[in-house]
């Protein structure tokens, strides 16, 4: 067995295709589906796509390192039409599978393979952009004018959320002093709440964590001590009204839109597609509702310079 | 002839038909597990099973379904291979009564060893290449592994905690090896990742396509080899046993113990080391900083090594068995109607843990065993170690 | 009679004397002396070393060692130290630190506390680590379940007694490899919470507003300087660890039930013979470390983030296990191991912002301290001596 | 004697596998009464007591005490009954404390607390009482034999035992231990009690006890009163056949082979435990070493057997010097050792005999050549061995563990003896054993002796070193006391062993 593909009773198509079932597979890496970051928002996209474009989709989570390649190989040798890696991790594995079947579309998220593959499609996001809105905000609402960040790993997607942030803080407020830490894991929450708390001690006021469902410890420091929070990747407002905001990273609506270029017949390999602002994949989630207006306005206004690319945030920790 | 068949079955009992019925039972607990969560236990092994591959040694196994096996089975002996590595990292010091639980460290001392070397001096020629590479790793293993040993002979330091302080000064310590800026760091400059090994180091493939098996199960095995001739056939073996059951005894009888210590912890992390030199020569080809704090091939060489009963044929079946669940239980091989995506990993660990848990529970069996027939249904004694080997 | 004559003589006078020297050198270069002369530390610290070496030459090896490694660790910090600002010193060494060290400390003491109950009889018990994980899941799930986090810890202990009562059955009666089963009981923990946890509460997580233990404020402790920080405010249940270890240590030592639980992890046959229930007690002990050890991860999860999160106990079990033998399976002998581990965790933490070098490199700093002091301090340590031994009756 | 008798055990049966090691036993205890239990080693006695006291189930029979059958299920009940044990194997914690393992299980409380003070109180109390001196702030670990056979009938008295069990209490102890012993037990009589008294040693079985009942591989061979019975007739039951003493010739003593010079040593606590011994053992004689239980004996034998580092002093062993370099090298001098403790050090239990037996030699061909084992050489000197010195109970497969006490230590004795050993270091090599492996052991000591080995000999049993030595050394507070040839007196020896006599004043 095995053989079988995986999902439920396909929904009505809708997008084009003359009635075809397009069948999409995801790979998850190591972080599996629950890591409150972009493998459960990439099974979120992926979810919408069958909703809203009928597809038929197969999820396989990686347990091991040694899986991505068997994983992403299996879902190719079924000839699905898109099959789509998430997280750079996978970077070797789909350069490998990619070579061994030309035939089909692959895509990777936060990953440009180099050099290119003519089918696959590389998916960055300007994680800074959402960092540089979320610092200058922090900047803005911090009273002690020193704000900080609790960083999972040292890998690239945190680093550009940290870098951005960094930037944007100063741009709010040149004064502004920000510290950085690093867990080193994606599951100590009671090392990233102790991080936190260490940070607050030094007088930060606004807290954003960059580390995944480690970081809910550093958002608990910042509750238990009042003062802000930030979240990272999804809308984290519902934690609590110590939310200040969340800084976003829409890999759902990547993987969707990447879908959606599958059924629409526009999908192109070889190419990086980045999403930024401009496509509204990066940003900040609810602000909350103490933020004054005039606060607000300001932050429109970087957001709407960041859109045109008048501001270009860093991108490194230095 | 009825006598000697009884006769065999009375001797052979113990050996062959308790590790069978345990593991029969295992099963069906687990499988009552399964039911219990409302789903098919029948199925689920059934997918199990399937998904290790081993199916593809069945008769019965259509062509189309072959090549699916074909990959499972390839999969599963790619992790059986360092399982089998990292479970005589614990098994050797074992038999000399110490418990090694510093077999990740181990592994991952191998690991940076074999990318050190495997990545740099590309015009070598591959024996010597490899050779060097998989030489090195095995050394750093030792190395990482000798650590504890002397700390233990010099001054009596418990290898538990020892062993466990290495393990993760070994996996931060990689980890800021290839971090991004790193001394380490691979040619990419927002990676964490380290080089690439350079072809004359890989280990040859043997069996299929994309990530195929690899040499390094000839090393496990041979591993393995020597591993029962050390330890059943050499004087240093003897005197491993002989401290491992009794170092007073062997102290008196003219065997040098402190040194049996270190060479028993150096030798084991030398082969901890070669599992990791077989999975990033053999398969993975560079290592992700992230990847070093996931891995768990040295943890669960432990359970490994002491389901095997420290033997080395025990060790092979144990870790054929422990890479077939890994891989048996991956999201490949379970229907998603049966087992959601989210849940499937957890579903699959809590099947791992009571399979350990039964098959370690081999006595349940020699209890009623024991009500019939009071002796001789002890299995071979094994050292008693842990905590308790002072 | 002069004072004189009460100080240590000797080698093991000489020792302390480098202890205190050495200390000495440190605290002079700290807040709020703060003296910038590095001549100060290094001589004091050659004084230390000199005092050492003389104790060393003379058998006094224990302490002679602890003077030379305090000597070295104390000297090298006073001189880094003068290196820096003061604030950047102070972002180091604060109350803060001692908070954290209780903070880092006090899951493995529980864990701990655990363990030594469960050696002491004479069971193995490398399932910690799932033990108190079970704990940190199943504390928050009584909390959310019942609303009160009291509740949630009683349910957090039940969840550890029944995952203890594996442990206890499958290595008390049916004689599987104690370390096999404990094996098992980690990986059934981190399968069984995982699964739980996404099927309850799916992918937002445990609800984010729970009733979490309360911290107990001392009024007038909080406003001395310095003690303030650190023991003005402190979580009920550290100060709970610290009544449990007074009265771990009182049960095992000074109780008619405490000799009776060594006996059967000394010498079962013993015990027996003197109409002590073996398999009751060991029944018993390894239930209550399945209790403590729940407490340890609830302590994590309700006590101190407030949520859960899979798998969050990331090898604390293990440390515990290590406090407990590096302890020599004595309670206050662990709470140290885990107060210097506790500490180093706290320092690395703290010197990320200032030290300029790898998070990566400072995260192995509590590991290799306690190495260092497994080596210096501690050496040989003798475990119950049936520890780990199935008890076979007749 | 009173009538009513106050234990009767009525055809115990009690299988181990196939093997059955007691065969429907009958035996009646009277109050007051000494009842001795003789028999071989492994003839079942120990198991017998074992049923007694709760600790096994018997397959078949039925026990009744003071008059009502008793069932037991557990130690407690045997306890609760009035029944005591002292073990063959003493039950004793070693790192806890005399007073801690007395009240085991039966503490004085304050409170919730031990009292920790009376606990003292009653310790010294019983110890007055029945003139057992013990320390009772030792710990096990750090007293000897004779101290810890005390606390374990402590503990017995201590849960008030009206019958109370010794099995093979003499084994360990000096011909003074054993009459204090004896005082002991007599007073005990005299107070209502009742002993069943296991020992291998007849003359003792003679001098206390009233009735005798000898077991032979696990049935009842006779019930016999002391009086009307000598020491042949009880050897012949328990053995089945006629026992010999042992005769030697007299000895022609040839060159020094060992030669001790002001040895030093310290014991593991850094103490002196050796303070300057010297004494040379020639060629075809047999030196006996007296002493009292912890008067360096065991540690003079350490030095000399390359087990600890001697703090000062030289040992030559045929012309090698040997001093602090290691057990290897003392054996490879030619040194052989039977220690004392054969199951801590002498044999490897979960070793095979085969295995055991080439612990020495392993390094040597043909046992091993180029560090490969020749599976076959080993199995061949294994088998060589166990007939020529008689093993019973296995073959080279056999788990050391497996055998009985006797055949373990013929084990060692075939390792230490065999081979080019030239010299020979005996530390008490018949301890435990019975009556007729007592004999075998004796023979092959005098045959090597012929053969020209030096022997040195070190037991507790004035009778063995009597009836081997060629020479006697008195050893007392580390320090050899005196010499004498093989005429001496016991009570002459006996004396100076207690630090009195010639040597006191020296
Ligand atoms: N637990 C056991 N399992 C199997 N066999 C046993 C066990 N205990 C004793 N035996 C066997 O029962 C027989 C009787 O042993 P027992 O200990 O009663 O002898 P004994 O008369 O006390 O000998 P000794 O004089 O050496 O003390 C022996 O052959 C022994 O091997
Ligand atoms: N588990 C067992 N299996 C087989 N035989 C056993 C077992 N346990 C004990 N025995 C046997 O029981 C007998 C009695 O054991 P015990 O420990 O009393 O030794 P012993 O023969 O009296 O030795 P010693 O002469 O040193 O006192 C021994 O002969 C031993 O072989
Ligand atoms: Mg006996
Ligand atoms: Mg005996």
């Amino acid at each position: 067995g095995g053989g079988d593909s995986g999902s439920s009773t396909p929904a009505a198509g809708s997008g084009g295709g003359g009635g075809k079932v397009f069948k999409i597979g995801l790979v998850t890496d190591i972080g599996g589906l629950d890591d409150k970051s972009f493998n459960h928002l990439a099974f979120v996209g992926i979810q919408r796509a069958k909703s809203q474009l009928g597809i038929d989709f197969k999820v396989l989570e990686s347990h091991q390192e040694s899986e991505y390649v068997p994983n992403l190989q299996t879902l190719a040798a079924q000839h699905y039409d898109l099959v789509i890696a998430v997280g750079f991790l996978m970077d070797g594995a789909i350069k490998q599978v990619a070579k061994a079947f030309p035939d089909v579309n692959f895509a990777i998220i936060d990953d440009a393979p180099s050099p290119a593959l003519p089918n696959v499609q590389g998916l960055l996001f300007k994680e800074q952009e959402s960092g540089y809105l979320a610092g200058y905000l922090g900047a803005l609402e911090s009273k002690s004018g020193t704000i900080s960040t609790v960083g999972g790993q040292k890998i690239p997607p945190v680093d550009h959320y940290i870098a951005g942030f960094q930037a944007g803080a100063e741009a709010a407020n040149p004064q502004v002093k920000t510290l950085n830490d690093y867990s080193n894991s994606f599951t100590d929450t009671a090392k990233c709440k102790q991080l936190a708390l260490n940070q607050i001690s030094q007088g930060s006021d606004v807290v954003f964590q960059v580390a995944g469902g480690c970081g809910l410890g550093a958002l608990s420091a910042a509750k238990e001590k009042n003062v802000w929070g930030i979240g990272v990747d999804a809308d984290q407002a519902y934690l609590g009204d110590y939310i200040l905001t969340s800084a976003i990273k829409k890999v759902d609506v990547a993987v969707f839109d990447t879908i959606k270029q599958i059924v629409d017949g526009t999908f192109k390999g070889g190419i990086v597609t980045t999403f930024d602002a401009t496509k509204g994949a990066t940003g900040l989630g609810a602000i909350n509702s103490a933020v004054p207006q005039s606060d607000i306005q300001k932050l429109d206004d970087q957001a709407s310079q960041l859109k045109s690319g008048a501001i270009t945030p860093p991108d490194t920790v230095s | 002839m009825r006598d000697r068949a009884t006769a065999w079955l009375t001797a052979k009992s113990p050996a062959v038909l308790l590790p069978v019925g345990t593991t029969l039972l295992a099963f069906v607990i687990g499988g009552l597990v399964v039911a219990l969560t409302g789903h098919n236990p029948g199925s689920a092994y059934r997918a199990i099973f399937n998904g290790t591959g081993l199916n593809y040694l069945l008769p019965w196994t259509s062509s189309e379904d072959k090549d699916f096996a074909a990959l499972n089975l390839q999969q599963t002996l790619i992790i059986t291979t360092p399982l089998m590595l990292t479970a005589l990292a614990v098994a050797l010091p074992y038999r000399c009564g110490m418990f090694n639980i510093g077999g990740q460290g181990q592994y991952v001392a191998g690991i940076v060893a074999a990318i050190v070397v495997g990545s740099h001096g590309a015009g070598l020629s591959k024996p010597v290449h490899l050779t060097l590479a998989l030489a090195a790793a095995a050394l750093a293993g030792a190395a990482w592994g000798g650590i504890a040993g002397a700390m233990k002979a010099t001054v009596g330091a418990h290898e538990v905690i020892s062993t466990i302080m290495l393990n993760w000064i070994a996996i931060y310590g990689a980890q800021y090896l290839f971090e991004l800026n790193g001394p380490l760091q691979g040619p990419l400059p927002d990676v964490p990742q380290s080089d690439e090994i350079t072809s004359s180091a890989k280990l040859p493939a043997v069996w299929g396509v994309l990530q195929p098996l690899h040499a390094g199960i000839f090393l496990a095995l041979a591993a393995l080899v020597v591993y029962y001739v050390l330890i059943n056939r050499t004087v240093f073996g003897y005197e491993v046993r002989a401290v491992g059951y009794n170092a007073d005894a062997a102290g008196y009888g003219g065997i040098p113990v402190a040194r049996s210590y270190v060479a028993t912890l150096a030798i084991g992390g030398a082969f901890a080391g070669l599992a990791g030199a077989c999975d990033v020569l053999g398969w993975e080809f560079h290592i992700v900083t992230n990847d070093i704090a996931v891995s768990q091939i040295g943890f669960i060489g432990i359970a490994v090594a002491l389901l095997g009963r420290n033997s080395a044929i025990g060790i092979a079946l144990a870790a054929l068995l422990f890479g077939g669940l890994q891989v048996g239980t991956s999201a490949r091989a379970l229907d998603p109607t049966v087992f959601p995506p989210q849940l499937a990993g957890n579903l699959a660990v809590i099947i791992q843990g009571l399979i350990i848990l039964f098959i370690g529970a081999q006595l349940l069996l020699v209890y009623a065993w024991r009500a019939r027939r009071r002796r001789g249904a002890e299995p071979p004694p094994v050292p008693r170690v842990d905590p308790t080997a002072a | 009679m002069t004072a004189l004559d009460r100080i240590p003589r000797g080698a093991r006078g000489v020792a302390i004397l480098g202890i205190v020297v050495g200390l000495v050198g440190l605290e002079l270069a700290l807040p709020p002396l703060q003296v910038q002369a590095a001549a100060v530390p290094v001589v004091l610290g050659l004084a230390a070393a000199a005092c050492a070496i003389w104790a060393l030459t003379r058998e006094e090896r224990k302490l002679g060692i602890w003077a030379l490694l305090v000597a070295v660790v104390a000297t090298a910090f006073a001189i880094w130290v003068q290196g820096k600002s003061d604030t950047s010193t102070s972002l180091v060494v604060n109350s803060g630190l001692f908070a954290a060290t209780l903070v880092y400390a006090t899951p493995l003491a529980y864990g701990a506390l655990g363990g030594i109950f469960c050696e002491r009889a004479g069971v193995v018990n490398i399932g910690l680590e799932g033990m108190m994980l079970t704990g940190a899941f199943f504390g928050i799930w009584g909390t959310v379940w019942s609303g009160h986090w009291a509740i949630g810890l009683v349910v957090a202990m039940l969840a550890g007694a029944l995952v203890a009562l594996v442990h206890a059955v499958f290595s008390i009666h049916l004689r599987a490899d104690q370390i096999v089963t404990g094996t098992a009981i980690n990986f059934l923990a981190v399968g069984v919470t995982g699964y739980a946890f996404i099927d309850i509460y799916g992918s937002n997580g445990t609800p984010p507003s729970i009733d979490s233990v309360p911290s107990i404020t001392l009024p007038g402790i909080e406003s001395i300087p310095g003690i303030g920080g650190v023991f003005g405010s402190l979580n009920l249940m550290i100060w709970v660890v610290f009544v449990l270890l007074v009265v771990t240590h009182l049960l095992l030592f000074r109780t008619p039930i405490g000799l009776r639980i060594r006996s059967v992890g000394e010498h079962p046959r013993a015990a027996d013979t003197v109409g002590i229930p073996v398999y009751r007690i060991r029944y018993a002990c390894v239930m209550l470390s399945g209790v403590l050890a729940a407490l340890g991860g609830a302590y994590l999860s309700v006590g101190f983030v407030g949520s859960f999160g899979q798998n969050m106990t990331v090898g604390r079990g293990f440390i515990a296990l290590a406090a407990v033998i590096f302890g020599k399976w004595r309670p206050y002998g662990a709470f140290g191991a885990c107060l210097l581990f506790g500490f180093a965790s706290g320092l690395a933490d703290r010197l990320q912002s200032v030290a300029g070098v790898s998070p990566n490199l400072l995260a192995t700093l509590p590991y290799v301290l306690t190495l260092i002091a497994l080596v210096g301090l501690v050496g040989r340590s003798r475990p119950p001596a049936a520890d780990g031994q199935p008890y076979v009756k007749g | 004697m009173p009538d009513a008798p106050l234990l009767e055990l009525r055809g115990i049966t009690k299988r181990f596998g196939d093997l059955v090691a007691n065969d429907g036993v009958d035996l009646e205890v009277a109050q007051g009464e000494v009842h001795a239990l003789l028999g071989e080693n492994g003839a079942g006695k120990s198991t017998l007591m074992n049923v007694l006291y709760g600790l096994t189930s018997p397959d078949a029979g039925e026990i009744r005490f003071d008059g009502k059958p008793l069932r037991l299920r557990s130690p407690r009940d045997a306890i609760d009954a009035g029944i005591g044990m002292v073990h063959q194997h003493f039950m004793l914690i070693p790192v806890m404390t005399v007073t801690e393992n007395i009240v085991l299980a039966a503490e004085p409380r304050e409170g919730p607390l031990l009292d920790y003070g009376k606990a003292h109180d009653i310790v010294r109390d019983l110890s007055d009482r029945y003139g057992l001196a013990v320390r009772p702030d030792e710990r096990i670990e750090s007293i000897g034999v004779a101290q810890q056979q005390r606390v374990e009938i402590l503990k017995a008295l201590y849960r008030s035992a009206r019958l109370l069990v010794l099995d093979e209490p003499t084994a360990v102890l000096t011909p003074q231990e054993t009459s204090e012993l004896f005082t002991v037990i007599r007073s005990l009589r005299e107070q209502g009690t009742s002993i069943i008294f296991i020992t291998h040693k007849l003359n003792e079985v003679l001098e206390i006890a009233d009735r005798i009942t000898v077991l032979r591989r696990g049935k009842v061979m006779a019930t016999v009163a002391t009086t009307g019975t000598d020491e042949r007739r009880l050897a012949e039951l328990m053995v089945g056949r006629s026992v010999q003493r042992v005769e030697k010739g007299a000895a022609q003593p040839g060159e020094p082979l060992l030669s001790v010079r002001d040895l030093v040593v310290h014991d593991s606590r850094g103490l002196e435990a050796v303070r300057g011994a010297s004494f040379d053992v020639r060629a075809g004689e047999i030196v006996g070493l007296a002493g009292v239980d912890g008067n360096g004996q065991s540690e003079l034998v350490e030095a000399i057997t390359g087990l600890v580092k001697p703090a000062a002093g030289t040992v030559v062993a045929d012309g090698h010097d040997i001093g602090g370099h290691g057990a290897r090298a003392s054996f490879e001098a030619g040194v052989g050792h039977i220690p004392e403790d054969r199951q801590r050090r002498g044999l490897v239990l979960d070793f095979t005999l085969a295995e055991n037996l080439n612990l020495r030699n392993v390094r040597r061909r043909p046992i091993s050549r180029f560090g490969i084992l020749d599976p076959r050489a080993i199995a061949e000197r294994a088998r060589r061995l166990l007939g020529e010195y008689d093993v019973r109970g296995g073959g080279p497969g056999t788990r050391a563990r497996a055998l009985s006490g006797g055949n373990q230590q013929k084990v060692v004795i075939a390792r230490e003896m065999s081979g080019t050993q030239r010299i020979l270091v005996a530390s008490q090599p018949t301890r435990g054993l019975d009556v007729g492996a007592i004999e075998f052991v004796h023979k092959r000591l005098l045959a090597v002796r012929e053969l020209g080995a030096a022997i040195l000999l070190v037991s507790f049993e004035l009778d063995e070193i009597l009836a081997l030595s060629d020479r006697i050394l008195v050893m007392y507070e580390g320090r050899i006391v005196a010499e004498h040839g093989s005429d001496v007196s016991e009570s002459v020896l006996g004396l100076e062993m207690m630090g009195g006599g010639s040597a006191a004043a020296v």
